[in-house]
């Protein structure tokens, strides 16, 4: 039950993927973006960053490094498989996810706590969430606004591929202002219809120690443990 | 042979483009009289090809690998040959 | 000889004549093109510290956790556990004020290769910003460029941008001031130096050369001016991506111990970086200039050896590790050449198409000749210092004062700053911006955290520049210590204006004194710094700005505070004097529109005290709600501590004193922190043990912060203080 | 009038260009023969104007309003009379 990490050139939260799986006891190593084999593998994470430097568009270059081929492999054979931000950027660039991520609306680089509503909690992802649970999870992004055609989306909505959502705090609903950047239905974390390839904006791996301000990650990444447990 | 390709990428009609928009603001502010700004992107480049026709050729495929059909088009503008 | 007669040499490279003959001694000839221009560069004051070295000799620089001092690409400190840190700050204002962005941009990739030179992993940057009048449209279009600039390359390298600070006054509008500030983690056993042994290769890696900022290092000495402005040198340009796989190669090569030695390339590129590693070797090298990799065709020796190309580094290998160090450079992509190596002659030897074009002994360009000069302050300041204040109005409506300050540039909220800036990657920011007087990071695998923070308020400076860098140094040391953190050394950027007239040779001499007997007084040495000369706008300068870094060490992580209260119930207490002064306060420039007066004096020993009290406090664990009482005074900094949580107060202040100064006066040594009930005894009696003057003032609760003076009972809904405080810097940054 | 304008925003030459790199290096791994890759902005805009020599002179204002001069060129790629 190993967890890749991939490592494109300009990765930079590859590091703290890693020691988030390993602060829930997964077993979990880097992998270069050059390597043509995930042989061993039984989940790949893409983590944050900005892979080629997000030139051109974040996300638009990376999708071409080897590793991508495995990386596609092991999504089509079931095996678990999660992008968070740039991540969640390199796999719809690939095609693993549907529909893009644009320029926030704001035009800048954002960094802050968001909150997220848990929509599903029958993924590997998020069985350790209750369901509607709202969590408080740093962003990090400059392009992070969710978008697809109508017909897309709807198909996401009527599939519940939708995972997280912005939504306002508990103790202080609102309807505007929670939406950091603009995403299309509040979207800030989609499933394939398979239910294992995940992408989302947000940052679990930040949140997974109260010494850090949140750990409302830390179930994120519980419950892909649970999951491959079952797998072996 | 040697060509000079101009690949533009624009986000597709439809989808908001909130630097055009802001561009727009910034020259209606400085009193322009323009509308539907839109902002993308310009390669240029130089491509190895053996005749005009290929260079095209393979210039749009750089093109289709490089924009993302959700939200982009992209326009092969000009295929000059280099001295 | 007159500016016509002299060789025509002089004049292209500015070189003074005085300069030349010196040259001309320690070479034992004339020099040629080339070689003037390596003198040019290593001896402008950029590289060579000319004006203000004999000046910087007066700061203390040992300690006993300082493992290297002043002299390296940074300092560094020990922290226990085989850990260490290596920090310095460095400026790039000129080039920040031709091209904001890049110019920011490469100042925040330049800090980092410093630290990475060290073997320390960048764990943290901060910024410290001045810019002119922020309803001016140039300030506007500074600010969002140079915020760009450094969210763009910070961000993208994966360094988090933990604390900083801005601020803006009109003697900054033409020339505005951009230090960053990086701090690095070290294992004490793979502490690097720029160093190399004889006969071995040295590499160049990274990024290749190309024409960029041709000359920027002498650029950087000379005054802004119409024609420079003009002139531009072709601006650098920052590629974080590169930065990051070069920070990575370096630091993986240094893990794997393929290395001897570690040199970044900064200002005066190749020429600076391989001289000095040479001179600091107590060596010689040769250089092959048609081994450099190169991005442009048909560069000339003088363009190669100026170039100021950025994410390029210098490694030497050690013996027998030149394939393994190759391998690695292959893996990120990134060229890796044996440009150069050692040699026993202590020359710098450049090699063109196998002739020799340039050849000086490596002690000739590093020995500079340095100036002393006659300091004489400005009359006009020494004036503004002596205005008596005691006859200015106390405003009758007290009420609206608070709202008005929290609204000034300078007070107002930074998120709209820091909120571009990736604050948290690599996982250890426990203290975010926002939330404490100093970011705080973890140490992964300890119980300990460092406290970092940069600090310097301008107006006292440009009052009184030897109190005023004191107090750079205590409010820094003070901000480290009201969070938990035990200050253990500092950086500092010295902005100063033309060291060439008296009254800015004054300027910069009486701040360094003042950082000197401030260092003695608190125990803090220097470990590294950077001085930029030659800030001035078309008719004044800025004021000195002496940008202070500490860094500082929580041995338990568990014991620290923030800024916010937290808990409804607790008692508030003030450490230090109800009043406050008005002299050079941010309240008389806000309300009177005067810049004028004595900075507050500043009693160290007290200053000590106070700050080993609020650690004592934090570790006992008693006290988790800290913030110290700076610009704005007493009632903003109570403000400060509504805020983050929406948490109110209720205090009584009873002073004879006028208001205003109670409220909104300024003095250092202050320190406000909540403690509950159960513990108020034990805290007070603890500053009565350490001697110092207190006052329990009211207690923490309600959505108002409400303030009941003998004559008035002043009563704030924090949501309106919000709105005051979060607007002004939203229209800057939208 | 109303024209339809495409200005072309470039680095100078001489500048880094990180981006361009960048690219370059995915298409020449994707073994596509291209140099000197460069990444610029094209800006696409409506603009009211009484003859098509002034929509030009217009544009080319703009295209200076809009560039850097430290750092970028500018050309007004196309002006377009729109029906
Ligand atoms: N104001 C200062 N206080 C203490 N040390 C300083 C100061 N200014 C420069 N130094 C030290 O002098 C040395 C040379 O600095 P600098 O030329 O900025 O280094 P680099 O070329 O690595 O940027 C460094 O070790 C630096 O820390
Ligand atoms: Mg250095």
């Amino acid at each position: 039950m190993k967890v890749a990490v991939i490592q494109f050139p300009g990765s930079n939260c590859d590091q703290d993927a890693l020691w988030a799986l390993r602060l829930v006891g997964l077993e979990a190593e880097l992998v270069w973006h050059t390597e043509r084999s995930l042989e061993g593998f039984q989940a790949a994470l893409l983590p944050g960053g900005f892979s080629y430097g997000d030139y051109l568009r974040a996300g638009a270059l990376a999708k071409f490094s080897p590793v991508m081929q495995e990386v596609r492999r092991l999504a089509q054979r079931g095996y678990p498989v999660v992008g968070i931000c740039n991540g969640f950027q390199v796999l719809t660039e690939a095609g693993l996810l549907p529909g893009a991520l644009l320029a926030n609306t704001n035009l800048h680089f954002t960094c802050k706590e968001v909150f997220l509503r848990v929509e599903r909690t029958d993924l590997p992802f998020t069985r350790a969430y209750t369901p509607g649970q709202v969590l408080r999870i740093p962003i990090a992004h400059g392009e992070g606004r969710y978008y697809a055609d109508a017909e897309t989306l709807e198909r996401l909505e009527q599939n519940h591929q939708v995972v997280f959502r912005y939504t306002s705090p508990q103790e202080a609903p609102s309807k505007e202002g929670y939406n950091p950047n603009g995403s299309l239905n509040d979207i800030a974390g989609i499933v394939n219809p398979a239910g294992n390839v995940l992408g989302l904006m947000p940052h679990p791996e930040r949140a997974v120690e109260s010494v850090l301000g949140s750990a409302d990650g830390l179930p994120f990444f519980r419950s892909l443990k649970q999951a491959l447990e079952v797998v072996v | 042979m040697k060509y000079h390709i101009t690949l533009l990428i624009e986000l597709k009609d439809g989808i908001l483009d909130p630097q055009g928009r802001a561009v727009e603001g910034v020259l209606q502010g400085l009193q322009y009289p323009v509308e539907n700004v839109r902002v993308g992107r310009v390669l240029e480049m130089e491509l190895e090809a053996p005749s005009e026709a290929e260079a095209r050729a393979t210039a749009h495929n750089i093109g289709k690998a490089l924009s993302n059909p959700v939200m982009e088009v992209f326009v092969v503008e000009a295929v000059k040959e280099l001295a | 000889m007159t500016q016509e007669t002299q060789p025509p040499l002089l004049q292209e490279t500015g070189i003074p004549l005085d300069e030349y003959q010196a040259i001309v001694r320690l070479l034992g000839r004339e020099p040629n093109r080339l070689e003037l221009y390596l003198f040019k560069v290593m001896w402008s004051e950029h590289c060579s510290y000319k004006n203000s070295r004999p000046l910087l000799r007066l700061l203390p620089k040992e300690g006993p956790a300082v493992l290297q001092g002043p002299g390296e690409n940074a300092g560094v400190v020990e922290i226990g556990e085989g850990w260490a840190v290596a920090f310095k700050i460095e400026s790039h204002n000129h080039p920040s004020a031709v091209e904001p962005v890049q110019g920011a941009a490469t100042g925040v990739g330049g800090i980092i290769r410093d630290i990475v030179a060290m073997g320390a992993r960048p764990i943290a940057l901060l910024n410290s910003l001045r810019f002119g009048r922020p309803d001016h449209p140039r300030t506007r279009y500074l600010v969002r460029g140079v915020v760009e600039g450094i969210a763009h390359y910070g961000n993208a390298i994966g360094v988090p941008t933990v604390g900083g600070e801005v601020y803006f006054h009109p003697d900054y509008q033409e020339n505005p001031l951009v230090n960053a500030m990086c701090v690095g983690l070290l294992r004490v056993e793979e502490l690097k130096r720029s160093r190399a042994s004889l006969g071995r290769p040295v590499y160049y890696v990274g990024s290749k050369t190309g024409r960029d900022g041709i000359g920027g290092a002498a650029f950087a000495s000379e005054e802004l001016s119409e024609e420079s402005e003009s002139k531009r040198p072709s601006v650098q340009v920052g590629d974080p991506f590169l930065g990051k796989l070069t920070m990575e190669l370096t630091l993986e090569a240094i893990r794997q111990n393929l290395v001897e030695g570690v040199q970044d390339m900064g200002a005066a590129g190749l020429t600076s970086s391989l001289s000095e590693l040479a001179h600091k070797s107590g060596l010689g090298l040769e250089l092959h200039l048609d081994r450099v990799p190169q991005r442009e065709a048909g560069m000339n020796p003088i363009e190669l050896m100026l170039s100021e190309s950025q994410e390029r580094m210098v490694l030497v290998p050690r013996p027998g590790q030149e394939q393994a160090l190759e391998a690695l450079a292959a893996r990120y992509g990134l060229d890796a050449v044996p440009v150069a190596h050692t040699i026993a002659e202590p020359v710098f030897r450049v090699i063109q198409a196998g002739q020799v074009v340039a050849e000086v002994p490596t002690a000739a360009l590093a020995d500079c000749p340095t100036y002393t000069r006659e300091g004489r302050e400005d009359p006009a300041i020494a004036r503004l210092r002596a205005v008596d204040l005691n006859a200015l109005p106390v405003p009758s409506n007290l009420q609206e004062i608070l709202p008005r300050l929290l609204s000034s540039p300078n007070l107002c909220s930074r998120a709209p700053i820091y909120e571009r800036y990736d604050h948290q990657v690599g996982t250890n920011t426990v203290l975010v911006p926002g939330w404490g007087d100093a970011a705080i990071l973890r140490i992964k695998g300890t119980q300990r955290g460092l406290a970092v923070k940069v600090d310097a308020n301008p107006r006292y400076s440009k009052l009184a520049p030897r109190l005023g860098a004191m107090h750079a140094l205590a409010e820094a040391a003070r901000n480290v210590s009201v969070v938990g953190g035990r200050p253990l050394a500092y950086t500092d950027g010295l902005n100063c204006g033309n060291p060439e007239t008296p009254e800015g040779y004054f300027e910069l001499s009486e701040t360094i004194r003042g950082l000197a007997e401030a260092s003695r007084a608190l125990g803090l040495p220097v470990v590294s710094g950077n001085v930029s000369l030659y800030n001035e706008g078309p008719n004044y300068r800025i004021p000195p700005t002496p940008m202070v870094g500490v860094v500082g060490l929580l041995e338990n992580l568990e014991h620290r505070a923030q800024q916010g209260f937290q808990q409804a119930g607790d008692f508030i207490v003030l450490i230090g004097a109800l009043e406050g002064q008005l002299g050079a306060s941010e309240y008389l420039w806000v309300v009177h529109g005067q810049e004028a007066g004595s900075p507050p004096p500043l009693d160290l020993a007290q200053e000590a005290r106070a700050q080993a009290a609020i650690r004592a406090l934090i570790e006992q664990g008693w006290v988790r709600t800290a913030h110290d009482v700076a610009e704005g005074g007493l009632a903003v900094a109570l403000a400060e501590m509504c805020l983050p949580r929406g948490l109110g107060a209720t205090l009584e202040v009873r002073s004879p004193a006028r208001p205003d100064a109670v409220l909104f006066g300024e003095a250092p040594s202050r320190i406000l922190f909540s403690v509950n009930q159960a513990h108020l005894q034990a805290a007070v009696k603890l500053l009565e043990n350490h001697g110092l003057p207190y006052h329990i003032l009211g207690q923490v609760g309600g959505s108002t912060l409400t303030i009941l003076t003998p004559k008035a009972r002043l009563e704030w809904p924090l949501a309106d203080l919000r709105q005051a405080w979060e607007a002004p810097l939203r229209e800057v940054l939208p």
